[in-house]
């Protein structure tokens, strides 16, 4: 059985279509690359400034100045380019991206996400965050559905400090995907296979609706 | 203003003083100016240092290095999550940390090395980046007023150079490089390679030479090192310039 | 968007409506996008478009020639003494002109691109270019706010090309079209080498494809056309499209 | 005899020195080239976007893709560059270049010119000059004495729209030279040869001191 990430990733993958030009956050987001499907063109961006990422390179075959957001290394597809933050930026928050995927630690329902730190506990920055939610096109949120205490990640109101506020469009947990119009509540429109509609209201802190053509056993294991 | 800005890695440090601002090109290891970094360590007496860059680097290498000697009292930065011991020294209240959205960065910097006064951006409005700030609608749509930064100092890192200062990055190298050359008064680049003039290609050149007042040769063992997989923190011996 | 986005002429030039804001790269002659602005001129229907630019183009080539027909109700623009029809035009109540110090509307054009609301500059303050522009202040200095510039259609040329719209340009013909081609709806570059996927360096490219909607092959004659001595206005049949 | 023109720019070129980086506007100024002291080392820039300028390239051999702002061909000298304009205008805004010279309609006692329309009469439009004497760091304006109707051009105030206010550092006439520090009025400080200090008086509308060591016959002819 594939782990909860991997059953994001692999869900969020579908939500790619040709000729899309995308950002993928540090983490999870990252691992959609392993599942785009081969016969949908993506040119794939990384913030610090390459457009149209490869595969990674092969062991041994690293190089320095060729790395991602998150450290990692990478290769270029013919087509691509390296430009420096300032043109990176103005992409981003000039509406040049179809799409973002991020990781976050809170999510709420009125599209809101806190990612860039915990207060007392964890401080990390936001770096591209903010511009990539308020910039791109798109904005899609990765998200296992609950805590590792049980909680629900998909919350009321977020309570750490806010990443962005009513940016977020999708999200999509391993057991669900919402969708919303800005300033609009979500709309739960899939849900994953073992489980029901009980179950996810269960697990939801955030309000949401359900489609009148809500998906059952949509995806997932 | 000299012909030939190239000049030996000490002789271009000693124009920094403690109390000075530094803007610092470089993200997470990929072209961070590690030779002039180094070179930092070594000044026992630099302290109060306000720093403005990206990041502090990868775990414990880069300027985590200065924070770690007590030589820096402020970063003005967009992310500290690579090098743990930044939050530690911030709790610890050894450390004050500002924090900016990535692209305010860029611009707030841009601004300072392009005589501007401030930016409008959409980025950070209803979260707490908007704190303190001038809020200003235009057409509608509400945007953060975010001001210049300028230092006193910029140090950068490039893979190639000429005498003149004209410098090419490569890869994802690149990136805050070229807009911290631009936002101080004075600005020393390191470089991998260096050139003679007329060898860089005009078209392919990416920070102009009138930015640059300094070329200092990199440690070539840096241009190799992996970010990666960074080298263990060191405490070197500390000799003073 | 397609993989290649090369496209014939017309084709290209069928987005365009009247009523349109068109962004135009190039400077006075020096990277003016012809081969579209001569496919234009044959847009019979087309009118009342407003264009931002730098200049109207060199004596009686260029943008000028669009104006000379008629189908330009307002100019945005920083320079128009090279084209002494443009004065005339505006006189006779037929065009309207807005004049922005050159660095102002780059800037414009840069926000408009790159989701910024606007900038401070010092530059225009104690002159009619302050006329109706709010004034901030910022640590004791007096700025403008000046506000993004966003287009419907972008139209820029470059030297090299490649399918996805990666550009390249050659010597002063760079000047405007980098930041035209980012404040449009929908751009279209003519290219004057067309190269496969991979041909051009990734270090090298100075317009990402991202930016690019379109791209359409220059008419090489142009590309060595002399702006300064440029081509004796003809007044060619106009053919509709 | 050399022209006023001549003698403006044949006397503007001893204000370069080793070092600077110097943009020089469009007419009257692009003369100055023609009387760099050859022992001087200085960067001319033009704002369309290169560094570096050389001499005018042999007949025959002009390229339609690089000129300079007044459209005129150039060449690099080695360590010269080209950019667009986003760079360019940063580089002139931020202060980056060491002095400017322009020419102008009018200049004034308070160090305002005007140089970019004349009401009713003729539309240029500003180009890059309002970003060049805002952001180079000296501004110096190259403009002969009187206007071909008599009338001063050294006037109490412009007339026309002005380019920018209070910013000229220095005036250069084929008569004589003012120099000024922000803020104060201008200082007399050279006198051309064939000129008295009353022949200076009495065509100069501006008001102005003279230096204590103001030099007579200090150039021209």
């Amino acid at each position: 059985m594939a782990s909860n990430k991997e059953t994001i990733a692999r869900r969020a993958a579908l939500e790619l279509h040709d000729g899309m030009y995308v950002n993928l956050g540090i983490g999870l987001p990252t691992l959609i690359a392993n599942f785009m499907p081969r016969d949908v063109y993506v040119v794939l961006q990384t913030e610090n400034g390459a457009l149209h990422l490869g595969p990674r390179p092969d062991p041994g075959c690293e190089d320095v100045d060729r790395a991602n957001a998150g450290n990692d290394p990478i290769t270029l597809l013919p087509g691509g380019s390296y430009f420096d933050s300032m043109t990176s930026f103005c992409m981003i928050r000039g509406g040049h991206l179809d799409a973002t995927f991020l990781g976050c630690f809170q999510v709420d329902g009125e599209g809101s996400i806190a990612s860039y730190m915990i207060p007392g506990a964890r401080l990390a920055g936001m770096g591209g965050a903010m511009d990539l939610v308020v910039g791109a096109k798109h904005v899609f949120i990765l998200t296992e559905h609950v805590a590792k205490d049980g909680t629900s990640k998909l919350m009321k109101r977020c309570t750490f400090p806010l990443t962005a506020a009513d940016q977020v469009d999708v999200i999509i947990t391993e057991r669900s995907v919402f969708r919303r119009d800005k300033g609009q509540p979500f709309v739960l429109t899939e849900v994953a296979t073992g489980y029901s509609l009980d179950d996810i209201a269960a697990c939801t802190d955030m309000a949401y609706t359900v489609a009148d053509d809500v998906k059952l056993e949509a995806f997932g294991r | 203003m000299r012909q030939n800005k190239v000049t030996p890695l000490e002789e271009a440090l000693s124009y920094l003083e403690s109390g000075m601002t530094i803007a610092v090109g470089g993200f997470i290891g990929q072209g961070d100016p590690l030779t002039l970094i180094d070179g930092m360590k070594r000044i026992r007496h630099l302290k109060d240092l306000t720093l403005i860059a990206n990041d502090a680097g990868y775990r414990e290498r880069g300027l985590v290095e200065l924070v770690r000697r007590g030589m820096v009292r402020k970063m003005i930065t967009s992310h500290v999550g690579t090098t743990p011991y930044i939050a530690e020294a911030m709790n610890s209240g050894a450390l004050e940390v500002e924090l900016n959205p990535q692209g305010t960065l860029v611009e707030r910097c841009r601004c300072g090395g392009g005589g501007l006064g401030g930016v409008l951006t959409p980025v950070g409005v209803g979260t707490e980046v908007e704190n303190g700030k001038q809020k200003i609608e235009v057409d509608g749509q509400v945007y953060l007023l975010e001001t210049a930064l300028h230092a006193d100092v910029a140090i950068v890192r490039a893979h190639k150079g000429d005498w003149r200062g004209n410098l090419m990055y490569r890869g994802t190298s690149r990136n805050h490089n070229t807009v911290m050359a631009t936002c101080a008064d004075h600005v020393i680049a390191e470089v991998e390679n260096l050139y003679c003039m007329g060898e860089l290609d005009a078209e392919a050149i990416q920070t102009q030479g009138i930015y640059i007042d300094t070329v200092v040769r990199s440690d070539l063992l840096y241009a190799v090192e992996r970010p990666v997989e960074p080298a263990h923190y060191t405490d070197l011996p500390i000799k003073e310039v």
